[in-house]
């Protein structure tokens, strides 16, 4: 079996700028996989790109084999690939229920559909309640998303992007703004998908990816420095001088 | 070729005429994101204060000229503050709507108070003549008009790029969070900046008064063109909208010269494509969604 | 939030106490619609309309015994609008006549004339085809159309020696008067036809289009350019290039006077053809002179030509209803074809078998006056060209059969 | 069934003693009312505000007119001539449109709604330029002519209520919330795998379909139309209507599009500078009450049964 995602020698250029230098990573299958890297390192930019929201300069992005380099999001999404992101971005005028409602029905391709109540799908509504449930939203779902606390929302987000069924999520910072307790939650949570469902994490929180992670990918001035397994990354000289002494600089 | 040049001609002077509607526009958008739809009302204002300050004030011609947008600024300033900054934190289109409205009230008044009739001013003494350029009549105040607005113009960029206020209002289109976070007080700066956009217009308004006669609805074209010419040069760009000036004006001026009925068609039409392939605007990085 | 909203709330309403006038309803009146431009940069226009029929409405005094009730609606100089006011008039005030309609407004009124089913005079309307090919029995015409000016325009090239030998060039909107007016211009033979523009309706920078008259070299420029505010602008601006010097401005319809006098000085570059009504004709009708000193008492102003025409108009319908003995649309309809009426126009009647008035036209240039009068300093020298040179055919020779 | 029982409410209006100008006037409102709707969902449903909706309507109207006056005027043969018109325009038009969003949406649809005005000027041999197309004959159903004044308006009335049930319908299938969702965020939107510019692309074309239904009534209630139903001040008072009524309510528009008739005759009757009364009262829904007249009835029917809320 191919590996969920294949990255070869991604690069983006921003006008003169070369944001993104010759990235390669792969995700195993059934593995959290993090990205990590300082400020303006190009982890968003990767993440962009390998999700359709901005197309590649160069290089290929598999994904289950499947070269997908340059589809719309849509098409990726269809492909499986769902992914978060930083800025909460939920349907705030909708309810939370038809938030992830919405996921599982484009999940079942019905999405076109005009002629039929959207509450008359099934399917899609035993999946959204399946996910509501397991992710601990269920007691929010008649309520608008805008009105959920902002951890809540964070999860909504997650919630959406499960209800695709995807072969691989990429969640973007899923912590961003969360307190210690609610960023431990979300961990076991990761976990928890990981088990059916392969993960490329970009974070800011240490402790949390050292944790969690399977593999992680370390990039400054967008190219990769380093790669492997949590404790590799950790010792390796590279990622102490360029990335985690400035992290100690900040925790100053 | 003389009749190329004449209308090229054209397109020069009502393009320099153009520039000080069009940088308004832009200033207010790139600074507030306002999409200012009362804007040409504020224009049409402007040629009713002129009139004001001659008929009403008796003052001279250029005198008034100073006047005319002295008198508009208040009135701007007090919708900025009354309409727009209230809703700074719905979508920006609502802007649009609630000028909208605005320029639909600004019309009714101006009729209310002056009649819907026209007034044509004759320009000033010794301009009320014309010139020879290269076989060519062309009347002297329409060159006058275009040096003029050139000049304050001109003005307008020297205070974005020179001053301190310059700086603050540069600082605040690039990243109105940032600005804000290193003390920029926006909330005022706006209102600033919408009056003074305003008074650009107005003083446009009554500048043109003795080319385009004023009536309640004169700022209807001229929103249209300066639109197009800030939505081309890409919104909230002021270079951009320098260009897109001189380009809608020449293409008014040379399509009125050629294809005369279907002119004004082809214009929307190419304006409609640039955006398609450019919504942000054809020339330069400007922000559209 | 709620002391912004009732604040705004309570503006509201007063706002409509200030503006709201309802009119008094006077039981026993005869109800006369007057269906006109009362708003935008048109409205001087409709000022004029409404301005005639109401020195004519007070001129004739009661009609069968009883006073005339004006109720007056605004058309938005939108065809669309009108229809609907016009329906609001006979529907909600139970008019029995309207008055006051323009070419657009007359056009869109045409299609629903049957249902309307009042009479509708109308005095400010060019398009040929509303007498014409589209002549409807309830729609009924004072003013001369458009066919009828471009024959006067025959005549005043033959009166003015300036315009004989010079090169034509139409400048105009780009309307189908306007090409109609072109094409008029062609056929007058020997006349040396240089070219012509149309421009998009909204023009307000008249240049691009100045600078064609100029490079084909013109001498005689005709400019069926919108009555108002475009045709201000633009004889402003033909004189601000110089233009004036080099052409003669000919109008293919007679300029209101509020624009005569607007234009000042700059007036007396224009000669005008197809005049539907002109105040000097006082010089040689006595009727004219009496309504324009009726219409100097009421209003403080000279008589202008929509006024004069409107007041005609009016003075059609009253005299109607009066022969009809009752004003019952039918009968009312059945007078308007056989009467004849000493108007301010002179004498006019209606075309047998048709509903185009015999009319005379006025032909002749703008000039400044020895000595103002009813405060105009500038007036159109009128010669009348009269309505049987201008109308030679039947109604159904010209494609009118009302059947 | 509410709308079943408004209709049939409005129905027997002309029966009960309504007035002939009233009718006259709510059949004007009840076709604006079309028209208002389909500008819903574009705007309220989608989020694409556009300031050229004129074009769709007016196009129904040329296109409804010249076939009824040149060929037929069965009004079913005409309805479909004149859809059939508008559709394939605006899979043309709204194909390049809705590849933009936001502002660029709203000035490139003016710019093509005017456009098609100048057409609607030049293209003489059809439209009759300025003066416009008149002397449109009533329509016939069944071979029976639908005269002016309560037949016209029945038809208004069965057509609203057709167009009311499709649309309700729309809005409350995976396809209407795939449009809140594009509304909410086009980028969200994508990330769950909606297609945002084909979903925008169909919104676009059904929005001119039903538009084109009303512009299809609105030629036979006024026997004629002329460019100025394409001019952009008239893509305003829809935009106007629908807002005033209240967005992405389907109902809210209907509601905003008769007010907005009955003002504006009352208004243009009453007062010389209407406009100034006009853009008062737009500005302060606009400014006080963001959810339109849709969103203070249904905040006075909060009050006054508190319970049921």
């Amino acid at each position: 079996m191919a590996s969920p995602l294949v990255v070869r020698e991604l690069s983006k250029d921003f006008g003169a700028l070369r944001a993104v230098d010759g990235v390669s990573l792969e995700i195993q299958d059934g593995q959290v996989h993090s990205l990590i890297g300082p400020n303006g390192a190009g982890k968003t930019t990767v993440f962009n790109c390998v999700s359709g929201f901005l197309r590649p300069a160069g290089g290929q992005v598999l994904l289950d084999g499947l070269d997908v380099t340059g589809w719309p999001a849509h098409r990726l999404v269809a492909a499986g690939l769902a992914r978060t992101f930083q800025i909460t971005k939920v349907f705030g005028d909708l309810t939370v229920f038809e938030n992830v409602a919405l996921g599982a029905r484009s999940r079942l391709g019905r999405n076109l559909q005009m002629w039929r109540d959207a509450r008359n799908v099934a399917d899609a509504q035993a999946g959204a309640e399946e996910i509501l449930d397991m992710l601990g939203l269920a007691e929010h779902a008649g309520a608008n998303a805008d009105h959920l606390a902002h951890g809540d929302k964070r999860i909504l987000e997650i919630a959406i992007a499960l209800a695709l069924r995807p072969r691989l999520l990429m969640l973007d910072e899923p912590t961003a703004g969360m307190s210690p307790g609610e960023t431990a939650h979300i961990g076991d949570l990761i976990r928890r998908i990981a088990k059916h469902t392969s993960v490329l994490l970009v974070e800011h929180d240490m402790e949390m990816v050292l944790g969690i992670s399977d593999e992680i990918t370390v990039m400054t001035q967008g190219r990769v420095i380093a790669s492997g397994t949590p404790d590799a990354v950790s010792r390796d000289p590279h990622v102490q001088d360029a990335y985690l002494g400035e992290v100690d600089v900040m925790n100053l | 070729m003389n009749f190329f040049f004449v209308s090229v001609l054209n397109g020069v002077v009502y393009g320099c005429f153009l520039l000080l509607t069009s940088l308004g526009l832009s200033l207010v958008f790139g600074l507030g994101r306002v999409v200012n739809f009362a804007h040409g009302a504020l224009y049409a204002l402007g040629g009713y204060a002129l009139i004001v300050g001659m008929h009403g004030a008796g003052a001279g011609y250029w005198p008034a000229l100073i006047l005319a947008p002295l008198l508009v600024v208040p009135v701007a300033i007090l919708i900025e503050r009354v309409a727009i900054f209230p809703i700074r934190h719905r979508p920006e289109i609502y802007t649009l709507l609630v000028t909208f409205g605005i320029s639909f009230m600004i019309v009714g008044a101006i009729e209310y108070a002056f009649g819907t009739g026209t007034t044509l001013l004759p320009p000033p003494a010794p301009f009320v003549t014309t010139v020879d350029i290269f076989g060519n009549q062309y009347p002297v105040y329409r060159l006058l008009a275009a040096v003029v607005s050139l000049f304050v113009s001109a003005g307008v960029f020297a205070v974005i790029l020179f001053t301190p206020v310059g700086l603050r209002i540069r600082a605040v289109t690039d990243d109105p969070g940032m600005a804000e976070a290193l003390g920029v007080n926006t909330k005022w700066l706006l209102t600033l900046v919408f009056g003074c956009a305003a008074g650009l217009a107005a003083f446009a308004g009554a500048l043109g008064a003795p080319i385009f006669a004023v009536h309640p609805e004169m700022g209807t074209n001229i929103l249209l063109d300066s639109f197009l010419a800030v939505i081309l040069g890409g919104l909230g760009n002021l270079a951009g909208s320098v260009i897109g000036a001189f380009v809608v004006a020449l293409a008014k001026s040379i399509g009125g010269g050629y294809v005369t009925d279907w002119s004004i068609a082809v214009l929307f039409l190419v304006v409609a494509i640039a955006l398609i392939f450019r919504p942000t605007g054809v020339f330069g990085r400007g922000r559209v969604a | 939030m709620r002391l912004l909203q009732s604040a705004l709330f309570g503006l509201f309403a007063l706002s409509l106490c200030l503006f709201a006038n309802g009119p008094a309803v006077a039981q026993d009146a005869v109800k006369i619609g007057v269906l006109t431009i009362r708003s935008g940069p048109a409205k001087p226009i409709g000022d004029d309309i409404l301005a005639g029929i109401e020195t004519a409405t007070q001129m004739y005094g009661p009609v069968l015994g009883s006073p005339v009730e004006l109720v007056i609606e605004e058309s938005l100089f939108n065809p669309q609008q009108a229809v609907t006011k016009a329906t609001k008039l006979v529907q909600q005030n139970q008019v029995s006549g309207i008055l006051g309609t323009s070419t657009i407004e007359t056009l869109a009124l045409l299609s629903v004339a049957d249902r309307l089913g009042v009479p509708i005079i109308t005095s400010n309307s060019g398009s040929a085809a509303i007498t014409r090919e589209r002549c409807n029995r309830w729609v009924f015409r004072t003013n001369a159309e458009d066919l009828m000016s471009a024959l006067s325009l025959q005549e005043l090239v033959r009166l003015t020696p300036e315009l004989q030998g010079a090169k034509w060039f139409t400048l105009g909107h780009d309307y189908p008067w306007s090409r109609l007016v072109a094409e008029s211009v062609k056929g007058v033979e020997n006349l040396e036809y240089v070219g012509d523009t149309f421009a998009p309706l909204d023009t307000t920078d008249w240049a691009p289009f100045i600078a064609q008259a100029r490079a084909a070299g013109a001498t005689a420029v005709i400019m069926p350019v919108t009555l108002g505010t475009p045709l201000l602008q633009f004889i402003q601006q033909a004189n601000e290039f110089g233009l004036t010097n080099e052409a003669m401005l000919v109008s293919p319809i007679g300029l209101p006077d509020w624009l005569v006098a607007k234009l000042g000085e700059t007036s007396t570059h224009v000669v005008s053809a197809g005049s539907w009504a002109a105040w000097r004709y006082e010089e040689s009708d006595s009727t004219t002179r009496d309504f324009n000193e009726a219409f100097f008492e009421m209003h403080g102003r000279v008589a202008g030509m929509q006024a004069l025409q409107s007041a005609s108009a009016a003075l059609m319908l009253y005299n109607a209803i009066t022969k009809a003995g009752s004003a019952e649309p039918e009968a009312v309809v059945g007078a308007l074809e056989t009467i004849e009426v000493n108007t301010p126009v002179g004498p006019l009647m209606f075309q047998p078998d048709g509903r185009q008035a015999l009319v005379p036209l006025f032909l002749g240039p703008y000039e400044a006056l020895d000595t103002p009068r009813y405060g105009a300093s500038f007036g159109q020298r009128a010669t009348a060209f009269p309505a049987s040179k201008s109308l030679p055919k039947t109604a159904a020779e010209y494609g009118c059969n009302l059947g | 069934m509410t709308i079943a029982v408004v209709a049939g409410l409005l129905a027997i209006l002309p029966f009960v003693g309504a007035a002939p100008f009233t009718i006259t006037l709510l059949t004007e409102g009840l076709i604006f009312a079309i028209w208002a709707m389909s500008l819903d969902i574009l705007v309220g449903y989608t989020g694409l505000v556009t300031f050229g909706h004129a074009a769709a309507f007016g196009l129904g109207s040329y296109a409804a007119g010249f076939f009824a006056r040149e060929v037929t005027t069965d009004f079913f043969v005409t309805l479909l001539f004149a859809e059939v018109v508008v559709i394939a325009v605006a899979v043309t038009i709204g194909f390049v449109v809705t590849r933009v969003s936001g502002i660029a949406f709203a000035i490139i649809s003016l710019c093509i709604a005017q456009v098609l005005f100048q057409i609607a000027v030049a293209w003489r041999d059809v439209t009759e330029g300025m003066d416009g197309l008149v002397g449109v004959p009533l329509p016939k159903m069944f071979g029976v002519t639908i005269n002016a004044g309560t037949e016209l308006y029945l038809l208004t009335v069965v057509t609203l209520a057709a167009v009311c049930i499709g649309l309700r319908r729309l809005v409350e299938s995976p396809f209407g919330r795939t449009l809140q969702a594009i509304r909410t965020n086009e980028d969200r939107a994508a990330a769950v795998g909606i297609n945002v510019r084909l979903n925008k692309w169909l919104a676009f074309i059904i929005s001119w379909a039903v538009a084109g239904v009303g512009g299809t009534l609105m030629v036979f209630l006024k026997a004629g139309t002329t460019p100025m139903s394409l001019h952009w001040t008239e893509s305003g008072n829809v935009l106007v209507m629908t807002i005033f009524g209240g967005l992405g309510t389907l109902f809210g528009p209907v509601i905003g599009a008769i007010s907005f008739v009955f003002l504006r005759d009352e208004f243009t009757t009453r007062f010389e500078a209407w406009q100034l009364a006009f853009g008062f009262v737009f500005v302060v829904v606009v400014l006080a009450f963001p959810t339109g007249l849709a969103g203070i009835i249904a905040r006075v029917w909060r009050s006054l049964w508190p319970v049921r809320s």
